[in-house]
């Protein structure tokens, strides 16, 4: 199982802070997750997800979408950042 | 040596304290932001917080450890709060301690820029007039982040 | 707004409180010095500072007018002790608040590298074994003021 | 009458912390003080304020030392300054 978690403006746009998705040969990487919640989102969930600044984050740390996954993984999707 | 994520207040000696606990330093330099009262769409009444609890914690970690080695501190302490926050309230505080003053100013500098750009937090600012909107992230601050990573200091 | 000279220590969230006194701002950078524990000479037991009281409150205003104007600081304060201090005690601080934290930075590091080389204060070290020492200006120190001049900045 | 004050490794080597001088034609400048001073208290008073890092503060300004004086002015002599 991957666990996908949605932060600020992506998590009010897609009305969902926390989904899990079956880990299968279909979601080796971040990239394969983004398609697979847009095939099951919608075109809504494709226009959020497919944004060119959205920033991916996996167990904690930001990695490019291309990144692998494996079974038990923690994946984000966020804006770019504002703190401080 | 240590972060701090917290929704309430903090007091400001204490977090000094910490900074000196492990070691004393001769110089001390420490920043702190406080919520703006005007932003580009009106006057603000408050600032609300969202983080990423878990990475949050870890990035700050990272960041005030990659300060440490590349000044030299002495010691390192970073407060960010998060939840809604009114005008005038402090969000963040950042200290380092060094031997010297060049090292302390360029390790909490450093320490603010990374912070910006790194670390999970967003912003939602609530108008006075009504409204709130997500804050949008600035060119400068990539730019300033980037100049660290391409410096060699 | 404010220069503070006294022998007694000072306690920092007044300080704070002082600098955000008339104007909120949004970015505040505080430099702490304290007394070191070693020098060239040895292990130091307590540093005396001697001033030229009337003068250093002149110099230490110039001085805050002066970065207040270059650097569009919306506060500031400059707190220097005098008298004998002890291993690890605060001998300055120097708070400035600003709209951003680029001018609050370097607001804060002007003063610093100014007052260094042009307030009227002289350190001399008493060392653990017996004896004591004024402490030589630093021509680092010196050339840091220069620069300061020489910039547009 | 000028007031002449003295501090740090200065007002130790010439063991003064304070001096009043009369204010007269032959004292015009700090140069002209330094002189009087240094005809005045000998050789060992000499030494100390000609040396080149000498710093001369008018009226709780630091001046050059070819300044002009007025009657009532105070002088201090004292080396480099480290605060901070």
């Amino acid at each position: 199982m991957l666990k996908v978690r949605f932060f600020s403006l992506i998590r009010e746009a897609l009305d969902c802070e926390e989904l899990n998705l079956e880990f299968t040969t279909e979601t080796v990487t971040i990239d394969d997750v983004k398609r697979r919640l847009s095939a099951q989102g919608g075109v809504d969930w494709q226009d959020v997800l497919m944004q060119p600044n959205v920033v991916h984050a996996l167990n904690h740390r930001v990695v490019d979408s291309s990144q692998a996954l494996s079974d038990g993984d923690e994946i984000a999707f966020f804006p770019p950042m504002t703190g401080g | 040596m240590s972060v701090l994520v917290q929704e309430q207040a903090f007091e400001v000696r204490e977090q000094y304290e910490q900074v000196l606990s492990n070691s004393p330093g001769a110089a001390l330099v420490a920043f702190t932001g406080y919520v703006r009262d005007i932003c580009d769409y009106g006057v603000v009444e408050a600032l609300e917080l969202e983080h990423y609890p878990g990475m949050t914690e870890k990035v700050l970690d990272d960041i005030g450890m990659a300060a440490a080695q590349r000044f030299s501190l002495l010691g390192w302490r970073i407060v960010h709060r998060f939840g809604v926050l009114q005008e005038g309230e402090p969000i963040v505080w950042v200290g380092v301690a060094a031997a010297h003053r060049g090292e302390a100013f360029a390790g909490c500098q450093f320490i603010m820029d990374t912070l910006k750009t790194r670390a999970p937090f967003w912003k939602k600012e609530h108008l006075k007039e009504g409204g709130a909107i997500w804050v949008a992230s600035k060119e400068q601050d990539e730019q300033r982040e980037r100049e660290w990573r391409d410096s060699t200091l």
